[in-house]
């Protein structure tokens, strides 16, 4: 039960409290390019998904179980890297494949993950700082569903943004990075949410 | 189809050289690089020594400490000063790993004989909140301003981890006296 | 092979200002947000980007003739990966303050979205030299743009400059600008990292838009006076075949 | 086991990885788009956020 709890709390906290585009800064290429539709956005931010738990629960055993014993706990970067590509490309060959449905709204942005920084920056972050198993697995399952939340709110309001009477200098990026400043000072009160939370 | 096959082993070949010279590239590297590395982490040890204690401390003797009843504990110094233990441990927020050291107390009658707390190092923070578990837990700790149970402090994780680090800590020390 | 004159140059300079990778391409913002609290910190991932930049450049261009079209990328994305690998070793083994302030994104460089744009867009179809050339301009102007952000961030959110804290062979100095307790740390967060890449922008932008403003006024102008000049002619014409009419 | 099996286990593992990067890379290439996605729509007139030439939001640059 108290395992349970945990779980579900680094998950949150991955989501919220740190999250990974307003102050992890991984995933803002996509966050600014593939956020101008909603419907867009959430297919980018489903495919995130689930490569990130994907990459999470083949890397981590990757690392501890293979490379550590190997003593060429070093070669990571190249391993992970490998994974996600291999990962990213077999997902989509079997989309591509199997379920035009699935292609039709999740194909084109499959190829564009390998370069999405949240991957990679998930599976390095968990063995970087010597994460167990399981919080490595919260730690990709929040860390990808809060993309998923913020790329989403993000295109919401960006639709608006269009139709809004802008300052002609900061028509496009510039205002959608402001509003994502102040998306980030939103996200700023949620620290602490469970600091008095005694386990 | 033989041009085919040809052209097949051609790229095999390419790849491989490329892939073998790149796994050669990093060995050489590591090579160069892992003393040096070690070396660093040495120095980084030496520092939370000076910090913990005083500028004149000195590490006497360095003990891998292979107890499988200890989770945190991995190493042992024996300094002029007193003991040090360096401790690695993780929660869900990251891994700290710190020095834990402990000076020769001097009770009343002169002479030296027992160990007392004397502060923590923290070696690396890689906590999510890693500036207020510094703020309001170690630097309060280190001053003497809070005893290490104390670990509400808005990184309350953070602290509960140091605190069973340094109650590992107090385990090994229990009953040491000093000679 | 004809080769434009002073195309070197151009080829240099084009990766600072008219293609810089981050202020116009936007590529690489990661990093870009999260690297820039200090000027230090900020010429750090400069310097170690623009040397994964170099290498890979160079070794995608040298073997550009034996890696198979249908391969390219697989083999660019282990040559970068490798590149990274090293120039990560190097920093922990020797620049250890350099290698903790960055964590993990030295290790996302791999995928930083210029390292592989340049390598599949210009190397893989250029000779080395341009090559080369191309990796430092880029990388450079890459350095720059990082340093730019880091100058407002790092003096706005804690008034001075700091020196020798991640270089630590240089003496560590601290150059106050805005008086103590009127620096505004919000620009140290995430939310500053954002607001400073939006402003920057923007004012590229306004830049931009003067430039193209004051371009059309004076083609407008020329225009105007075309015409005026034509409706003179045009009248003198008339007036002079009427005359002749007459 | 000792090291050195590890280490070859490791290797292997490793090779096996990029190998399977590879097919899985010329695979998904030659596999064709399938029926009815041929020409999905994207309205992201300038989205050139990464290098991928597969993506349909990639615009070519420096091809003069």
């Amino acid at each position: 039960m108290n395992i349970l709890i945990s779980f579900l709390l680094a998950i949150l906290s991955s989501m919220l409290i740190d999250n990974v585009v307003l102050s992890r800064f991984y995933g803002i290429c996509p966050f600014l390019g593939v956020s101008r539709k909603v419907k867009s956005s959430l297919g980018m931010g489903v495919a995130v998904v689930f490569v990130i738990v994907l990459a999470t629960v083949i890397c981590w055993p990757l690392y501890n179980f293979v490379l550590v014993p190997a003593g060429i706990p070093f070669m990571d970067t190249v391993a992970y890297i490998l994974v996600i590509a291999s990962l990213v490309q077999l997902v989509g060959l079997f989309i591509k494949k199997y379920s035009p449905s699935l292609y039709k709204s999740l194909g084109i942005y499959l190829p564009l993950i390998t370069t999405n920084c949240a991957v990679l920056g998930v599976a390095q972050g968990n063995t970087d700082q010597g994460l167990n198993f399981l919080s490595s697995l919260a730690n990709g399952i929040g860390t990808s569903v809060g993309f998923l939340l913020i790329i989403v709110v993000f295109s919401c309001i960006r639709v608006r943004l269009e139709s809004s009477n802008v300052p002609k200098a900061f028509k496009g990026l510039p205002i959608a990075l402001i509003v994502a400043a102040i998306m980030a000072i939103a996200f700023m009160g949620l620290q602490g949410l469970f600091s008095g939370i005694q386990l | 189809m033989a041009n085919n096959a040809k052209k097949y082993i051609i790229t095999a070949v390419t790849l491989g050289v490329i892939a073998a010279a790149s796994a050669g590239l990093i060995g050489l590297t590591n090579l160069f690089t892992a003393k040096q590395i070690a070396l660093n982490e040495q120095k980084r040890i030496k520092a939370g020594i000076v910090e913990i204690f005083a500028d004149d401390a000195e590490i006497l003797e360095e003990k891998a400490v292979s107890d499988k009843e200890l989770k945190y504990t991995n190493y042992e110094y024996t300094l002029n000063k007193g003991v040090a233990f360096r401790t690695t441990g993780s929660n869900m927020y990251g891994k700290i790993s710190m020095l834990v050291g402990y000076g020769k107390g001097i009770i009343p009658g002169g002479s030296e004989t027992s160990y007392k707390f004397a502060g923590i190092y923290l070696i690396t923070n890689e906590q999510t909140y890693a500036s207020t578990l510094v703020e309001n837990y170690v630097t309060p700790l280190n001053n003497d301003d809070i005893n290490y149970d104390d670990v509400k402090c808005g990184a309350t994780y953070g602290a509960t981890l140091i605190k069973e680090m340094i109650e590992e800590t107090n385990k090994i020390m229990e009953g040491r006296k000093a000679e | 092979m004809a080769r434009e004159k002073g195309y070197t140059k151009k080829n240099f300079l084009k990766g600072i200002i008219i293609e810089n990778p981050l202020f116009v391409s936007i590529l690489g913002t990661c990093p870009a947000l999260a690297t820039t609290k200090s000027i230090e910190a900020a010429i750090g991932m400069g310097i170690l980007f623009t040397v994964v930049l170099v290498c890979s450049n160079l070794l995608v261009s040298l073997l550009r003739k034996l890696i198979p079209e249908e391969i390219r990328t697989p083999a660019y994305i282990v040559i970068i990966a490798t590149f990274v690998t090293i120039v990560k070793m190097v920093t922990n083994a020797f620049l250890p303050e350099l290698y903790q302030t960055l964590g993990v994104f030295i290790s996302l460089i791999v995928v930083n979205c210029i390292v592989l744009g340049r390598a599949e867009a210009y190397a893989s179809k250029n000779k080395v030299f341009d090559s080369l050339i191309d990796a430092l301009g880029m990388g450079l102007g890459y350095t720059l743009a990082l340093i730019s952000m880091a100058f407002f961030r790092e003096i706005l959110g804690t008034g001075c400059f700091t020196f020798g804290k991640v270089f630590t062979f240089i003496p560590e100095v601290s150059l106050r600008i805005i008086p103590k307790g009127y620096e505004i740390s919000l620009f140290q967060t995430p939310v500053g990292a954002f607001i400073v890449f939006g402003v920057i922008l923007a004012v590229l932008a306004f830049i931009k838009n003067r430039k193209a403003e004051l371009k059309e006024n004076l083609a407008r102008q020329e225009r105007i006076k075309k015409q005026q000049e034509a409706a003179a002619a045009s009248a003198a014409a008339k007036a002079n075949a009427e005359g002749g009419n007459k | 086991m000792t090291k050195e099996a590890y280490l070859i286990i490791a290797i292997v593992i490793l090779v096996a990885l990029l190998v399977t990067f590879i097919v899985s890379f010329v695979l998904y290439r030659k596999t064709p788009v399938p029926k009815g996605c041929e020409n999905i729509e994207i309205n992201e007139e300038n989205c050139s956020h990464c290098s991928h030439k597969e993506c349909s939001h990639f615009i070519k640059r420096d091809e003069e």
